[in-house]
């Protein structure tokens, strides 16, 4: 369903990912870990055009997408969902919802969305009409995540849902996130720290260091042990 | 006292003119954070466009401002694709896109000078009379000019809110990257935004010119009056342009009633210093 | 001790970004600061380097209160820094880059030394053949390098590095680590280093800290950083873990 | 390799200069003696403009405002008081200076970007209002006439000699300033502000130095203009010559010595020209100031070094030698 191929990418003279592959099957859920600064939110941004790649190929559903621009990665069914969140923070949780429904695709089945995101996160719909920037931090975490579930996309890529959290929001995120992937048996990508959190629901991981893939592992192969070596 | 009222109303009329003068520049500047040094003229072409309309095609003077409309949304559209988009992504874009919209400002004004003379044209009132409320009098066009931008600031702020393309504006005014998150075409919405701000600005203009008098050269004090109404509100914030223009306009009558209208310009630029010294994001508080 | 900050915060709105964090650097030593992404550690030197004020707390360098000094002050006082994101005075070559740290930092003022003190740091810095290139085109290690010069250039007694070395190959972070070791050495400057490569800063630090959501995590001996519980557990996650904030 | 485009150069501008002091002496018409005295004030608005937009990245659009108030200081100085230019002029300037550094340097300290720009074109736009308020003393919107020359007796000729002069040494004054310190650190703030304070600039002070410099300059520059033309009126501040001040520096090349030099002549003797198209002129500068932004963001400047160095290369390597060593040693 989803397939890259030898993906570079740079800021700059700074080379961040180096000849990346990798593959994500339907309905997979599939982690990404490493450390900071080793080029797992740039791979993010890379396939969401958000920083697009400097060579490569990114195939999505038989479609070559690694020269499409962010907005049509969208409209193809790809939510990316940041980890510095990018809110509008001058607009309600409400229309932050209704801007993730962008897409002409989404806008159709925006009521039933509505009615999926308000069931994982019933604490959005107590603060639909609050503004963004008075929210908090797992509140905040909360918005970005529903409006990538609002845009109708088969895939979604979640980068570091759980940073900053509470232990209590963390489970809250995690379990939203579960719950997306078996109800709406959405495709998942997702990068982050806890480890173990993110190994409850993976069907596969890749390690990544030094912009490299550094080994890959299903579920059942994976040792914590040889990831944490890997960290340090 | 009644020379006092006189200048509170006379202080709302031009108040409200200037809010809605001030609102194509804030609208621009909010949303692509280009600062429009062409601003005046573009007002100024408005003017001329519906008089156009009115005095050759013999339209109603209400309907020659809808005609100008959709011609004032092209140009601004035409601007933002051909030079401001490619000058957005050089270094410097603040100042080189100020110059660019400055040359091409100078440019237009002396196309209008050639095809329409320097001699002022008159903008036909929209209803004439007066009536009186106590003592004061009131110009029955000057209401209707209070109650078109009373509306036109209702609409605008009503399209902002509840339509997709006012909503996307704002997303993209608020945070570029969650605009591109969300899958909005950045660069579309900028073309729109250059369209609407110069339709507004053209609006503007006529209404200002019926009013006031309009010759080709006018456009820059409109816009340099608007740099202060838009600085002082907060920059990019519409309800910020609305309180500046109000304030601005009230300190002009009564500056003018107390001291002489040629000392209106050094009153605004010393409450415009001291506003930037204490309060830099402006009064109401936009982008800074 | 050359510095020293006591209950050091920084708020943005309703966010802490530094809470609360008191710590010292000896003399001489190089010290680690390491931490997750938005731990604080950069709003951390922005404040200790004069870039804005603290909310509140204070910061002592040389036992003088340099709380409220601006940026420059701070750099004549003997502080200097580098930035995560290098960028060089581009329309300057390298000479001029290193010359404006020569001119304005702590050996303003006396002309005739100047010219000498830049051609120790260029050769001390093995920069010489790159004196009169431009500053742009250089590659990401020299550019590091030629700030790392505009900086020493200020005669500075505490070098700050923040993520010196991101975006390095191997090689090139044995070289930078052996310059690091010989500014500290041979002309005895104090340097603290933040880095998100925890080994190689386990390896050059002799004292290391841990922040981690604004909070000081970790302070201390770098060996045993990997064996503290709660340092492992920000790194890798854990489900006990019950330090965090922000709801 | 850099020494002998410096010997090239320095011909160049040798040639053009002996040329031009020796211009009035071949016979020239009064006329364009005229025109040359307002090349070599521009040259001075110009250039001290740049030392504000391009040298130090701060966007003043007020300059003309600051001749303005060096010219007008100066001319009721002398009309008023009757005292000499020798003392007037420099008066001019420092008044000029005062006023610019008290109402725009220490306010222009928290403020970045486009808000500068609008400030000191608020700043320059106050002005007119002002002098017809003080109708008395600068003889409002007629403005001042019958100005002293710069002394008694003197023609076109001295005129013309004593600008060339006044433009000579500023240039000068300008060049020492960009190579000195000061210059560098206003460069250093302008390319990057953040590592120029980490390495112990002072904005504060730089900026302030930089408004003050710029103003004493033009305020001078105002001087020589006003008591070589006799007189001066609120039309100075008109829009006209504010454009023709920001055609000069973007169409030279703002940001290097000799590109306001060169966008004044282009500008002053350009206009000649474009007398021929009369009503156009307005358009074809604003015109200009968009084709140059938009195709040639380095003024002409720059497109002669990518000429000349074009043509280094040419030369280097008919005599066979590498170009990479060219490439290095241009660098």
């Amino acid at each position: 369903m989803f397939e890259i191929k030898d993906l570079c990418s740079a800021y700059g003279d700074i080379q961040v990912l180096y000849n990346i592959d990798l593959h994500i099957d339907e309905g997979e859920v599939v982690a990404l870990f490493g450390p900071n600064g080793h080029g797992k939110s740039t791979l993010l941004k890379a396939i969401s055009a958000v920083h697009p790649a400097r060579s490569g190929s990114i195939l999505f559903k038989g479609q070559e997408i690694a020269k499409t621009p962010a907005h049509k990665i969208v409209e193809l069914g790809i939510a990316y969902i940041p980890e510095e969140r990018f809110l509008f923070p001058d607009m309600t949780v409400m229309e932050n919802l209704n801007m993730g429904a962008y897409n002409l695709n989404a806008r159709k089945s925006m009521a039933e969305n509505l009615e999926f995101v308000f069931d994982v996160f019933p604490r959005l719909k107590e603060r639909r009409g609050q503004l963004c920037s008075t929210l908090s931090g797992g509140e905040a975490r909360m918005v970005a995540i529903a409006r990538g579930l609002m845009c109708n996309a088969s895939m979604l890529m979640v980068d570091e849902p759980s940073i900053g959290l509470s232990p209590s929001m963390k489970f809250a995120v995690f379990e939203a996130i579960e719950k997306v992937n078996r109800e709406k048996n959405l495709t998942i990508l997702i990068v982050e720290q806890e480890i173990e959190h993110a190994l409850r629901m993976a069907n596969r991981m890749y390690q990544i260091r030094k912009g490299r893939i550094l080994f890959e592992r299903k579920a059942d192969e994976i040792d914590v042990k040889e990831i944490e070596k890997a960290y340090f | 006292m009644e020379s006092i009222l006189n200048a509170l109303v006379s202080g709302f009329v031009s108040g409200s003119l200037y809010a809605i003068m001030a609102l194509g520049l804030t609208i621009i500047y909010g949303i692509s954070r280009v600062f429009n040094f062409g601003h005046g003229i573009v007002a100024v072409l408005g003017g001329y466009l519906a008089w156009t309309f009115f005095t050759r095609a013999s339209l109603p003077f209400v309907v020659s401002l809808l005609f100008m409309l959709p011609v004032m949304y092209l140009l601004g559209w035409l601007v933002y694709r051909y030079a401001i988009r490619g000058l957005m992504k050089k270094p410097n874009a603040d100042f080189s896109t100020v110059l660019f919209m400055l040359g091409l400002g100078i440019m237009l004004e002396n196309i209008i000078l050639q095809i329409f003379g320097p001699r002022v044209k008159a903008v036909p009132e929209l209803v004439t009379g007066s009536i009186m409320l106590g003592a004061i009098k009131i110009k029955n066009h000057e209401l209707a000019l209070m109650v078109i931008v009373l509306l036109g600031i209702i609409v605008l702020t009503q399209f902002f809110k509840r339509t997709r393309m006012g909503q996307a504006m704002r997303a993209v005014a608020q945070s570029i990257p969650g605009a591109g998150v969300v899958g909005i075409n950045i660069e579309r919405i900028f073309g729109y935004t250059f369209g609407l701000a110069f339709m507004v600005t053209g609006f503007s203009g006529a209404l200002l010119a019926s009013k006031y008098f309009m010759i080709p050269h006018i456009g820059w004090d409109w816009m340099v009056k608007g740099f202060v109404i838009v600085a002082f509100g907060g920059m990019g914030s519409i309800p910020g342009a609305v309180v500046g223009a109000l304030v601005l306009g009230m300190a002009e009558s009564f500056t003018t009633l107390a001291l002489g209208a040629v000392w209106v310009w050094p009153v605004w630029f010393i409450m415009f210093l001291v506003l930037l010294l204490l309060r830099p994001q402006g009064l109401v508080g936009g982008r800074n | 001790m050359i510095l020293e900050t006591q209950g050091l915060t920084k708020t943005f709105g309703k966010l802490a970004a530094v809470n609360n964090i008191s710590f010292g650097v000896d003399e001489g030593e190089i010290f680690g600061i390491a931490g997750p992404n938005g731990a604080g550690k950069s709003t951390l030197f922005n404040m200790v380097a004069g870039f804005y004020p603290p909310t509140s707390g204070k910061v002592f360098f040389r036992q003088e209160d340099i709380t409220h000094l601006s940026a420059d002050k701070t750099c004549r006082k003997g502080i200097a820094r580098t930035f995560q994101i290098p960028s060089t005075f581009h329309t300057l070559d390298v000479y001029d880059n290193i010359r404006i740290g020569a001119t304005f930092g702590r050996m303003a003022g006396d002309h005739r030394k100047i010219d000498d003190w830049i051609d120790e740091i260029i050769d001390f810095l093995g920069l010489d053949d790159k004196k009169h290139h431009s500053s742009v085109n250089l590659d990401l290690y020299s550019t590091k390098v030629v700030l790392l010069a505009a900086a020493l250039a200020t005669d500075c007694r505490l070098l700050m590095l923040d993520e010196p070395m991101a975006g390095f190959t191997m090689a090139e972070i044995e070289s930078y680590l052996s310059l690091v070791r010989k500014i500290r050495k041979e002309m005895n400057i104090t340097v603290i280093i933040i880095e998100h490569l925890l080994d190689i800063l386990i390896d050059v630090s002799d004292r290391m800290m841990i922040i981690n959501n604004g909070e000081l995590l970790y302070l201390g001996d770098p060996e045993k950083v990997t064996e503290d519980r709660r340092v492992v557990e920000v790194y890798l996650g854990g489900k006990d873990y019950k330090g965090g904030h922000n709801v | 390799m850099k020494k002998l485009n410096l010997t090239r150069n320095t011909v160049i501008l040798a040639v053009v200069l002996l040329l031009i002091v020796l211009y009035p002496l071949l016979g020239a018409k009064p006329y364009h003696l005229h025109l040359f005295i307002l090349f070599f004030i521009w040259a001075m608005v110009a250039s001290s403009w740049n030392l504000l937009n391009g040298i130090s990245g701060i966007n003043s659009l007020g300059n003309i405002g600051f001749m303005a108030i060096g010219g007008y200081g100066s001319a009721i100085l002398a009309k008023t008081f009757g005292l000499s230019t020798l003392i007037t002029i420099p008066l001019g300037g420092i008044i000029a200076m005062v006023l610019v550094t008290l109402f725009l340097g220490l306010p222009t300290l928290r403020l970045k970007g486009v808000y500068i720009a609008l400030l000191t074109l608020i700043f320059a736009d106050t002005l007119p209002t002002l002098l017809t308020q003080t109708r008395a003393v600068t003889g409002g919107a007629v403005g001042l006439h019958e100005i002293p020359p710069f002394f008694a007796g003197a023609g076109k000729i001295h005129n013309y000699y004593i600008c060339l002069a006044a433009f000579l040494v500023m240039l000068y004054v300008i060049h020492r300033l960009i190579k000195s310190n000061t210059g560098l650190a206003f460069v250093a703030l302008r390319d990057s502000e953040n590592l120029a304070t980490s390495l112990g600039v002072s904005r504060f002070r730089e900026r302030l130095k930089v408004f003050a410099i710029s103003a004493l300059l033009s305020g001078l520059a105002g001087g020589f203009y006003v008591h070589s033309l006799g007189d001066i009126s609120p039309t100075t501040l008109a829009i006209e010559p504010f454009l023709m001040g920001i055609a000069m520096m973007e169409l030279g090349g703002i940001g290097t010595l000799f590109g306001p030099v060169l966008g004044a002549a282009i500008i002053v003797f350009g206009s000649e020209f474009l007398r021929l198209a009369d009503v156009l002129r307005m358009t074809i500068l604003g015109g200009l100031i968009c084709v140059t932004i938009l195709f040639f963001p380095g003024g002409l400047m720059q497109a002669f070094r990518k000429l000349g160095n074009l043509m280094d290369r040419r030369g280097k390597r008919k005599r066979g030698e590498s170009v990479q060593a060219k490439v290095q040693s241009a660098d």
